[in-house]
C-alpha cells in the first residue's frame, strides 16, 4: 500500500504549480512572496476542512453528502462563545478561554455529527434529507441563540495567534489542517476502519454481507464530518474574531466543488485526502489570483461553475484510451 | 460421443427452412462487452406459430441475444430482418411496435407503478410510437390490463389493479410480466426463464397460454435450463455455446443427453464428485427457524464434513433461509446452534464471528467490491486480525494472506492488487470463496456457487468444495442446478412454500425424482 | 386457482382495522401526515392567538405560497423522475431580471401574457440545458445543477446587471396589484387576495394533468422508479430528463415574473439560497428524494406548511428567529416518518 | 515610484447604493492623479467573502484600504494584520471598529435616528403605536438609528414602541413580510421607522396593499429613485439618506490625507457638501472618528431632483 501518483493527483499538482506560475507572471513577484503564500495558506483550512467532511460523506456512498457542515461550524462557534461569555473572561484568562472555546466547539460538532450519524445510520434517512434538515436546524439554532447578529469575540491573543500567526513560516491553522488531513489520510488508507468505509461506499450490500458493520461506520463517518465542521468553526472564529450564523453561506457549494475537483466519486467508494488538499489549495490560489487581478467576484463564481461542470465531464474521461486511439 | 455439429454447420433435425419469409431473421449478430465476446455471430429465424427453446450454459449469450432482439441493446454487427425487411437499429419501442414482447429474467416491472400500469402502459407507449407527449387513456389501460391479467388467472379487482408491484410476491410478479407480454397483439413472445418462480400448477397454466398463442400464429421463444419442461412443451431447440449457435433441431427428436452434449461440448459428466464422505461430530442444528411470510418451522441438522443441498422454486423460501443462516436477513423465531453453541445471528457479523461464511447468490451486486483490489476483497473479514503496530493495517501480512488464498484456489491473476473486476466469472467466484476461507469457517454456505461460471471453472469449484468438506468443514449449497446438487451433496432438502417438504439422500437419487419434488403442488412422500 | 393466487397477491393479508394497519395506511399516504401537521399547527396557533383566524391571514399565506408553490411543482417533477435540481432559483432570477429589463427598455407596452410566455420559454431553455447536461455527463443531478446554478447566477451578475430595478413595466405592476378578492376587516384595514394566486392554481392543475394523465407523467415516475427498466420498456431517458428539467425551468421562469410582479422590483440577488427550503417543502409533501413518488396535492400541502410555519410564529409569541430551526425539525421528522414507510 | 493605490471595499458589489459610491471613488481618483483609486466588493453579501477579499488586498500590499464592513467584528483580525503590514485602514459606518485609523460617519447616528423619530412623531400626532426596522442586528448604524429613535420617542409619553428592531436582512421582500405581520398583529399601528435602505420599500408596499397610506407614517433611510413610486402614492412619507457618492469620495480623500501624513483636525473642511465642518473624536480603538452632517431629507415634493 505504497504512495501512488495517479492521474488526478498529478493533474492537481500541475494545476497548483501552473496557477502559482501564472500568478507570478500576471501579478508579479508579490504574488509569490512569503506573505502572500502565508495569507493564502491561512485561508485554506475553513473550506478545506469542510471539503474533507464532504469527501468522507461522499465516500460512504448511498448518495452520501453533508450539507450541514458550515451550519454546524457556525453553530459550534456560537454556542462555544455563548457558554463562555459569562463564565470565562477572555481578558483575564485568554489561554483558558481559547482552550475551552475549542473544547466546547468540538463538543458541539461531535454532538451535531452524531445527530447526523444517528439519522442516517439508524433512522435510515437519506443523507441529503438528513443533512438538509439538520442544516436548517443548526442554522436556525444559531439564529435563535444570537438573534441573528454577529457576536464579536474581541482580541484574544492565543486564538488570534492560532488563526493568523505563522510559526516557522507556516500559519498555525494551516498546519493543523495539514495534520488533520494527514491523520485522515492515514486512517482511510492504513486502518481497518478506513478500508471498511471505502468498501462500504463501493458496494454497500457486499459490505454488509462481508460482515462490515454498516451502521456503525456510517455513524462514525458522519460524526467525524461534524467534528471536522467544528474545527472549521474554531478556525473561523479565530480568524474573524467573531461568530455568526450565516458566515460563509456560500461554502456548502464550494466544499462540494472542491471534493468533486479532487476526484472524489459522488456515488461513493473512492476519494483521496491528498487530492482534496491539493484541490482546496488550487482553488484558493486561483481565487487569490483573481482578487489580485481585480477580477469581478461574479466572474470568479462563473469560473467555479464552469470548472465544476468541466471536471464532471472529464472525470469519466480516460486519457490513456484516448491517446491509444489517437495513435491508432 | 463426438462433437457432430460445429458452429455454422447445417443443423440436425431435417428441413425447417421453408420458402415463406420468416417473421424474424437474425443474421450473423455479434456483440462484445469489453474483452468478452458474448455473441460471436449468431443466425437463425423465427417462424410464426412456432415454439423455440433457446438453450445453453450460463453465460453462453442467451440473455444478450434476446436483449438484442428486443431492442434493449444494440448489436455490434449483423442484421435483424422482420418480415424480410432489415430493421437497422432496433429500439425497445420499435421492437414492441413490430410485435416482439419480452418477459425478462428479472421481470422488468416498474416497482413504484401499479399492476394496471405495468401491464397496460407499454401498449399505449407503442401506440404513440414512443412519443411521450400523449394523453394517457386510463380506460383503455384498465381494459387491457384486465384482459391480460384474466388470461394468466390473476385477479382483476380494482384493489389488485392499483397495487404497487414491489408489494407483490415473486410468483405474482412473474405472472404480471407474462400478462404484460401477451396484453397486446404480439407476434413473438420471448420468455427468459419464466418458470423458475412458478408452481407446477402455474407452469401448466403457462403452457396452456403458450398453446393458445401458438394457435393464433404467435411465435414463442423460451430461454430455459429445464430440459424436461422443454420436452413437455415441444417445439424447436436452438442450442448455443460460448456465443455461437451450435445446433437447431426438433426437441422431440433428441434425448436429453444429446441436447446436453451440444450445450456443453462434453459428454455430460453426471458422475458424482462426492465420494467416501467422512462425517465428524454434530456441527449445525437448525431448530424451528421461521420468518414471517417466507419460511416456517425449518429444522435440520448436519455434521462436520457433510454437504447439504437445499433447493426449491424462487419463492419457496430457500433464498431467505440461506440469508437467515448467514444473518443477512435474520429469522423471527427459532435457533441456530453451531457445535452446540447458540449462534443465531442477528447480522452477518454474528455469523462470521461464529464461523459461518456465506457466498451470496449474486456475486456482482452482493459479493464483490468490483473496482477494489483482489487483495481487499479477500481480506475484508479479517481486517482486525491484520492490525500491526498502532492498529495500522499490516500491508505485508495482508498481501501474503491474499496471495496464499489466490494460489490455494487457483485464481488466475498476475497481481492481487488488480481490481477484482479484471477477473473472469469463475475466478471472481473463487475469490469470494477464498474470502471466507480466511476466517477458517466451520460452516460454508454457498448460494448458487456456479451461476454464470463455465464448465471448466465449475469443475475446479466442485473440487474445492469436496476438499473443504473432507477437511471437516460443513457445507450448505443452495442451488437451482439439480445436477450440481446431485453431484456434490450428501443430502438434498427440497423446500416449497416456506417449508422443507422432503429430504433425500443424494446418493443414487434420480434427477427426475428431485425435479418432481421441486414442482409438485402437494407432498406425496413423507420426509425421510 | 384464482383464489389461491390472489391470496399470494396480498402478502400482508390482514384486513382487520387495527392500529397497525391505520399506521400503514398513513405511511402509504404521506400527504395525510403533512395535512395533519398543518391542522395541528393551525389548531395550536389558533388557540393561543385567535387573531390567527382572520381572512387577511389566510390571504397572506396564499400570497406567500405562490412563488414557493411554482418552484415546488417544478422540483416535484424533477424529484419524481429521480433527479434533484438546485438551479431553479438562479434560473428564476436570471429570467425575471433579464425579462424585466428588456421589457422596460425595449418594449414597455408588452402585455402580461406575452411577458409570461417569454419568461416561461427562457426558463424552459435553461432547464433543458440542465437536462442535457445531467443526461450527457451521467453525474448526480445535484452536483450538475450546483454547477449550472453558479454559471447562470454569476453570468447574470457579471454580464447582465446587478442594480435593483424599481421601475418595472406597467403591465407587470398592474398584474401584481390585480385583486381577485378584497376583504375589509372590522378595523378598516383592507386585505387583498391577489389574482396571481390563480397562476399557481393553473400551474398545479397542469402539473397534475401532466403527471397523472399523460404518458410523459407515467414516464417520469417510471424513470424515477428504475431508470434501467424504464429504458428497456421503451421510455426514452433523454426525453424524460430534458423534459423534467425544462419543465422545472419553465415554472421557475414564471415564478420569477410572479416574484417581480408581487414585489414590484427586480433584484438580481433575490431568491438565492431559498432552493433547499423549497426542496424541503416538496419532501415534506411526501416525495421521496430518491425518486419515483410524490404528488401535486402533497407538494402544495408541503408548501403551505412551510409558509404557515414562517408566517404564524410571531402570532404565538415565538420569535421568528426560531423559524428555521422549527422547519429543520419538521423535515427531520417527516424524513423519519417516510423512511419508516420505505422500510415497513 | 508607483502611485499608491487606495482600494475601497464595499459590502456587496452591484447594489445601487454601492454603485453610486463607486462614482465618488472614481471621481476622487480622476481628480487626484497622485493616487490610484478603485472599488471592490464580494458578489454576495457574505462577511466571509468580504474578509477573504481584504485578506488578499493585504497580501497584495496596497497603500490604503477603505472598508464599509459587512460585519465589523469579523474584520478586526484582518484589518489588524493590514495595519501591521503598514497599510492605512479607513472605515465607514463602523464607529465601534478598533483596528481602523479613521472611521467616517456621515453624521452622528443617534442624532440621525432622533431626526427620523421627530418626523414620525410629528406625522402621527405624537401618539400611537410605532415600530422600527433594522437591516440586521449586526449592522451597528441601523441599531444606533433605532435606539436614537426610541430615545427621542420618550419625550412623547403617548407614543408606544412595539416589536422594535425588526430585521429585514436587507431584503425588500422580508421587510414586506415583516411589515404585514406587524400590521396584522397591531392593526392600529401608525409609525414605521426604516433602517436599511430597502426597508421602506417593503414597508411601503405592505402599507399600500392594506390601503393604509393615509393612516400610517413611514420614514426611513432610502434612495430617491428606488422609493419614488411609494413617495408618490403616500405609502412612504419621507426618506433621508446620505449620498454614498460623497461618502466614497470622502473616504478616499481621508485615506489620501493619511497617506500624506496630513493631520485630521476638528472642524476642518473636506470639500464636499455635508462634510464642510467635520467633528473629529476618539474612536473605539487608537483611531479617530470623523463625523459630518451629510444628511439629505427628501419627500414627495423634491425626490425627482435626485438622479439615483
Ligand atoms: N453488461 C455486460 N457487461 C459485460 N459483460 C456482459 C454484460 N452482459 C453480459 N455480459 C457477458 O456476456 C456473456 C453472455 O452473457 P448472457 O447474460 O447473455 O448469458 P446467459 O446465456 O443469459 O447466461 P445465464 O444463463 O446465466 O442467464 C457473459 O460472459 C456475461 O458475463
Ligand atoms: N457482467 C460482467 N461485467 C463486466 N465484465 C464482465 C462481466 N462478465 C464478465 N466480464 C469480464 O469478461 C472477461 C471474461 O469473462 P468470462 O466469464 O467470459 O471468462 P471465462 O473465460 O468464462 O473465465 P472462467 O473460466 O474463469 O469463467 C473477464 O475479464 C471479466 O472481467
Ligand atoms: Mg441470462
Ligand atoms: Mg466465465
Amino acid at each position: 500500500m505504497e504512495f501512488r501518483v495517479d492521474r488526478q493527483l498529478a493533474f492537481l499538482a500541475v494545476v497548483n504549480v501552473a496557477v502559482l506560475v501564472a500568478g507570478g507572471v500576471l501579478v508579479g513577484a508579490s504574488f509569490l512572496d512569503i506573505y502572500n503564500l502565508q495569507s493564502m495558506a491561512g485561508q485554506v483550512p475553513e473550506l478545506g476542512l469542510l471539503a474533507l467532511g464532504v469527501m468522507l460523506a461522499m465516500i460512504s456512498g448511498n448518495g452520501g453528502i453533508d450539507l450541514s457542515g458550515i451550519a454546524l461550524a457556525n453553530l459550534s462557534g456560537v454556542i462555544a462563545y455563548l457558554v463562555l461569555r459569562d463564565t470565562v473572561s477572555p481578558d483575564d484568562a485568554p489561554l483558558l478561554f481559547s482552550w475551552s472555546f475549542a473544547g466546547i466547539a468540538l463538543l458541539v460538532g461531535l454532538v451535531g455529527g452524531m445527530l447526523n450519524g444517528f439519522l442516517i445510520s439508524s433512522a435510515g434517512l437519506t443523507p441529503i434529507i438528513a443533512t438538509l434538515g439538520t442544516q436548517l436546524f443548526f442554522t436556525g439554532l444559531a439564529i435563535a441563540f444570537t438573534n441573528g447578529s454577529a457576536l464579536g469575540l474581541g482580541f484574544i491573543e492565543p486564538l488570534d495567534a492560532f488563526g493568523n500567526t505563522p510559526v516557522l513560516g507556516v500559519p498555525l491553522c494551516f498546519a493543523l489542517f495539514l495534520l488533520i488531513a494527514l491523520i485522515l489520510g492515514g486512517v482511510l488508507r492504513y486502518s481497518p476502519f478506513g478500508l471498511r468505509l471505502l468498501l462500504l461506499g463501493n458496494n454497500a450490500k457486499a459490505a454488509r454481507y462481508a460482515g462490515i458493520a454498516e451502521k456503525r461506520i456510517l455513524f462514525l463517518t458522519y460524526t467525524a464530518c461534524g467534528v471536522l465542521a467544528s474545527v472549521a468553526g474554531i478556525v473561523i472564529a479565530a480568524r474573524t474574531s467573531s461568530v455568526k450564523w450565516d458566515y460563509g453561506n456560500s461554502y456548502v457549494l464550494i466544499a462540494i466543488l472542491i471534493a468533486v475537483m479532487a476526484g472524489v466519486r459522488p456515488e461513493g467508494g473512492y476519494g483521496r485526502v491528498i487530492c482534496v488538499v491539493l484541490s482546496a489549495t488550487s482553488l484558493q490560489i486561483l481565487s487569490s489570483l483573481f482578487n489580485f487581478m481585480d477580477i469581478s467576484n461574479f466572474f470568479r463564481d462563473l469560473a467555479w461553475g464552469v470548472l465544476l461542470l468541466v471536471f464532471l465531464a472529464t472525470s469519466g474521461f480516460d486519457a490513456k484510451a484516448w491517446f491509444k486511439a489517437l495513435r491508432g | 460421443m463426438q462433437l457432430k455439429h460445429e458452429a455454422g454447420a447445417p443443423h440436425p433435425g431435417g428441413e425447417t427452412s421453408k420458402a415463406a419469409i420468416p417473421y424474424l431473421e437474425i443474421r450473423d449478430v455479434q456483440k462484445r462487452f469489453g474483452g468478452v465476446r458474448a455473441l460471436k455471430g449468431v443466425s437463425f429465424s423465427i417462424e410464426p406459430g412456432q415454439i423455440y427453446h433457446l438453450m445453453g450454459e450460463n453465460g453462453c449469450g442467451k440473455s444478450t441475444l434476446i436483449k438484442i432482439i428486443s431492442g434493449a441493446q444494440p448489436a455490434d454487427a449483423g442484421e435483424l430482418l422482420i418480415d424480410g425487411k432489415p430493421v437497422g437499429h432496433l429500439t425497445p419501442v420499435a421492437a414492441l411496435a413490430a410485435g416482439i414482447e419480452t418477459v425478462y429474467q428479472d421481470f422488468s416491472l416498474l416497482p413504484n407503478l401499479s399492476v394496471a400500469e405495468n401491464v397496460g402502459l407499454t401498449q399505449q407507449l407503442v401506440a404513440a410510437s414512443g412519443k411521450l407527449a400523449r394523453r394517457l387513456d386510463l380506460g383503455r389501460m384498465r381494459q387491457t390490463a384486465e384482459r391480460a391479467l384474466a388470461a394468466v388467472n390473476l385477479p382483476t379487482t380494482r384493489a389488485f389493479l392499483s397495487t404497487r408491484t414491489d408489494e407483490l410476491p415473486m410468483a405474482t410478479r412473474q405472472l404480471i410480466a407474462i400478462a404484460r407480454a401477451i396484453a397486446s397483439d404480439a407476434r413473438l413472445v420471448i420468455m427468459d426463464e419464466p418458470t423458475t418462480a412458478l408452481t407446477k400448477h402455474e407452469v401448466d397454466n403457462l403452457i396452456c397460454i403458450v398453446n393458445r398463442l401458438r394457435a393464433k400464429g404467435v411465435a414463442v421463444l423460451f430461454v430455459t435450463h429445464k430440459l424436461d419442461e422443454c420436452k413437455s412443451i415441444g417445439g424447436r431447440a436452438v442450442i448455443m455455446r460460448d456465443g455461437q449457435k451450435v445446433a437447431e433441431c426438433d426437441i422431440a427428436d433428441h434425448t436429453k443427453a444429446e441436447l446436453g452434449f451440444w450445450m456443453t461440448g462434453k459428454v455430460l459428466d453426471e458422475a458424482r464428485y462426492r465420494s467416501a464422505p467422512k462425517f465428524g461430530e454434530d456441527l449445525l442444528v437448525v431448530d424451528a427457524l421461521s420468518l414471517k411470510d417466507t419460511f416456517a418451522n425449518v429444522s435440520f441438522s448436519m455434521r462436520r464434513g457433510e454437504i447439504v443441498g437445499i433447493t426449491g422454486l424462487l419463492d419457496s423460501g430457500r433464498n431467505e433461509l440461506a440469508r437467515a443462516i448467514a444473518g443477512v436477513a435474520p429469522a423471527d423465531t427459532g435457533r441456530i446452534r453451531l457445535n452446540g453453541k447458540d449462534v443465531t445471528p442477528r447480522k452477518p457479523a454474528d455469523a462470521i464471528d461464529a464461523g459461518i461464511g456465506y457466498v451470496p447468490e449474486d456475486r456482482l451486486s452482493e459479493g464483490l467490491f468490483l473496482e477494489k483490489p483482489i487483495e481487499e476483497n479477500i481480506v475484508v473479514p479479517v481486517l482486525d486480525r491484520l492490525r500491526g503496530a498502532f492498529g495500522i493495517l499490516d500491508g505485508r501480512r495482508s498481501r501474503a494472506l491474499a496471495k496464499r488464498s489466490v494460489e490455494d484456489l487457483q485464481v488466475v491473476t498476475p497481481d492481487v492488487a488488480n481490481p477484482v473486476q479484471s477477473l473472469s466469472g469463475g475466478n471472481q467466484q473463487r475469490v469470494l470463496i477464498g474470502r471466507w476461507l480466511t476466517i477458517n469457517p466451520k460452516l460454508l454456505v454457498l448460494h448458487g456457487p456456479t451461476v454464470g461460471v463455465d464448465v471448466g471453472s465449475k469443475d475446479t469449484i466442485y473440487r474445492i468444495i469436496q476438499r473443504l468438506a473432507d477437511e471437516g468443514m460443513g457445507v450448505i449449497i443452495i442451488s437451482d442446478d439439480l445436477l450440481e446438487l446431485l453431484q456434490n451433496c450428501d443430502r438434498i432438502m427440497v423446500m416449497r412454500k416456506g417449508e422443507v417438504v422432503e429430504t433425500f439422500q443424494a446418493e443414487a437419487l434420480e434427477e427426475e425424482a428431485l425435479y418432481r419434488a421441486l414442482v409438485e403442488e402437494t407432498t406425496v412422500r413423507t420426509p425421510q | 386457482m384464482t383464489d389461491t393466487t390472489f391470496n399470494g397477491a396480498t402478502p400482508a393479508g390482514n384486513d382487520k382495522v387495527s392500529l397497525g394497519s391505520a399506521w400503514r395506511w398513513l405511511l402509504r399516504h404521506p400527504p395525510v401526515v403533512t395535512f395533519a401537521l398543518i391542522v395541528l399547527v393551525c389548531l395550536v396557533v389558533g388557540s393561543i392567538n385567535t387573531d390567527f383566524w382572520q381572512v387577511s391571514n389566510l390571504f397572506d399565506i396564499l400570497r406567500a405560497s405562490v412563488v414557493r408553490g411554482l418552484f415546488a411543482l417544478g422540483v416535484l417533477v424533477v424529484l419524481a423522475s429521480g433527479g434533484i435540481d438546485v438551479s431553479f432559483t438562479a434560473i428564476a432570477a436570471f429570467v425575471m431580471y433579464t425579462v424585466t429589463m428588456l421589457v422596460t427598455n425595449l418594449l414597455p407596452g408588452l402585455p402580461m401574457p406575452v411577458i409570461l410566455l417569454v419568461a416561461a420559454a427562457g426558463g424552459a431553455c435553461f432547464g433543458a440545458l440542465n437536462g442535457v447536461l445531467v443526461h450527457a455527463l451521467r453525474a448526480p443531478s445535484l452536483i450538475v445543477t450546483i454547477g449550472t446554478q453558479y454559471v447562470i447566477r454569476s453570468f447574470l451578475l457579471t454580464f447582465v446587471g446587478t442594480a435593483l430595478f424599481m421601475n418595472i413595466p406597467g403591465s407587470m405592476e398592474a398584474f401584481g396589484k390585480l385583486a381577485l378578492f378584497t376583504h375589509q376587516s372590522a378595523n378598516g384595514s383592507i386585505s387583498v387576495l391577489p389574482a396571481f394566486v390563480l397562476v399557481l392554481a393553473v400551474a398545479a392543475a397542469v402539473t397534475w394533468w401532466i403527471l397523472e394523465r399523460t404518458l410523459m407523467g407515467r414516464a417520469v415516475y417510471a424513470v424515477g422508479g428504475n431508470p434501467g427498466i424504464a429504458e428497456r420498456l421503451g421510455f426514452n431517458l433523454r426525453t424524460v430528463h430534458i423534459f423534467v428539467f425544462a419543465y422545472a425551468g419553465l415554472l421557475a421562469g414564471i415564478a420569477g415574473i410572479m416574484h417581480v410582479a408581487s414585489n414590484r422590483l427586480a433584484n438580481p440577488f433575490d431568491l438565492a439560497g431559498t432552493e433547499l427550503e423549497i426542496i424541503a417543502a416538496v419532501v415534506l409533501g411526501g416525495a421521496r428524494i430518491t425518486g419515483g413518488s410524490g404528488s401535486v396535492i402533497g407538494t402544495l400541502l408541503g408548501v403551505v406548511l412551510i409558509t404557515l410555519v414562517s408566517n404564524v410564529l410571531i402570532l404565538v409569541g415565538i420569535p421568528s428567529t426560531w423559524q428555521l430551526a422549527i422547519i429543520g425539525v419538521f423535515i427531520v421528522f417527516a424524513g423519519t416518518v417516510f423512511s419508516l414507510r420505505a422500510k415497513g | 515610484e508607483e502611485t499608491p493605490s487606495i482600494v475601497t471595499v464595499v459590502k456587496v458589489t452591484g447594489e445601487n447604493w454601492f454603485t453610486r459610491m463607486n462614482e465618488g471613488v472614481d471621481a476622487y481618483g480622476k481628480e487626484n492623479p497622485g493616487v490610484a483609486t478603485s472599488q471592490v466588493g464580494p458578489g454576495k453579501a457574505d462577511a466571509a467573502q468580504q474578509g477573504r477579499l481584504i485578506e488578499d488586498l493585504v497580501a497584495k500590499k496596497v497603500a490604503a484600504i477603505a472598508v464599509v464592513p459587512m460585519d465589523a467584528s469579523a474584520l478586526e483580525g484582518v484589518l489588524k494584520r493590514a495595519a501591521q503590514r503598514g497599510i492605512k485602514v479607513i472605515t465607514h459606518e463602523a464607529d465601534n471598529m478598533k483596528n481602523t485609523l479613521v472611521d467616517i460617519e456621515a453624521f452622528d447616528n443617534k442624532v440621525f435616528g432622533a431626526r427620523f423619530n421627530e418626523k414620525i412623531a410629528e406625522c402621527m400626532g405624537k401618539s400611537g403605536k410605532w415600530t422600527s426596522f433594522v437591516g440586521s442586528l449586526g449592522s451597528l448604524t441601523h441599531v444606533q438609528w433605532a435606539d436614537g429613535g426610541s430615545e427621542n420617542a420618550q419625550k412623547y409619553p403617548e407614543m408606544e414602541l412595539v416589536s422594535e428592531k425588526n430585521e429585514s436582512f436587507n431584503d425588500a421582500n422580508r421587510a414586506y413580510e415583516k411589515a404585514r405581520e406587524i400590521l396584522r398583529k397591531y392593526p392600529d399601528i401608525k409609525g414605521f421607522q426604516g433602517g436599511s435602505a430597502i426597508d421602506v420599500i417593503g414597508i411601503g408596499r405592505a402599507v399600500e396593499e392594506a390601503g393604509l397610506q393615509d393612516k400610517t407614517c413611514v420614514f426611513g433611510i432610502g434612495l430617491p429613485k428606488d422609493t419614488g413610486s411609494y413617495l408618490e402614492s403616500g405609502a412612504v412619507d419621507g426618506i433621508s439618506f446620505w449620498d454614498p457618492k460623497d461618502a466614497g469620495y470622502v473616504m478616499n480623500k481621508v485615506a489620501d490625507m493619511v497617506l500624506k501624513d496630513e493631520e485630521l483636525k476638528d472642524g476642518m473642511d473636506l470639500g464636499v457638501a455635508g462634510y464642510e465642518k467635520v467633528t473629529v473624536k476618539k474612536g473605539a480603538g487608537d483611531g479617530v472618528i470623523v463625523v459630518g452632517q451629510a444628511w439629505v431629507d427628501v419627500d414627495k415634493s423634491n425626490y425627482a431632483k435626485y438622479p439615483f
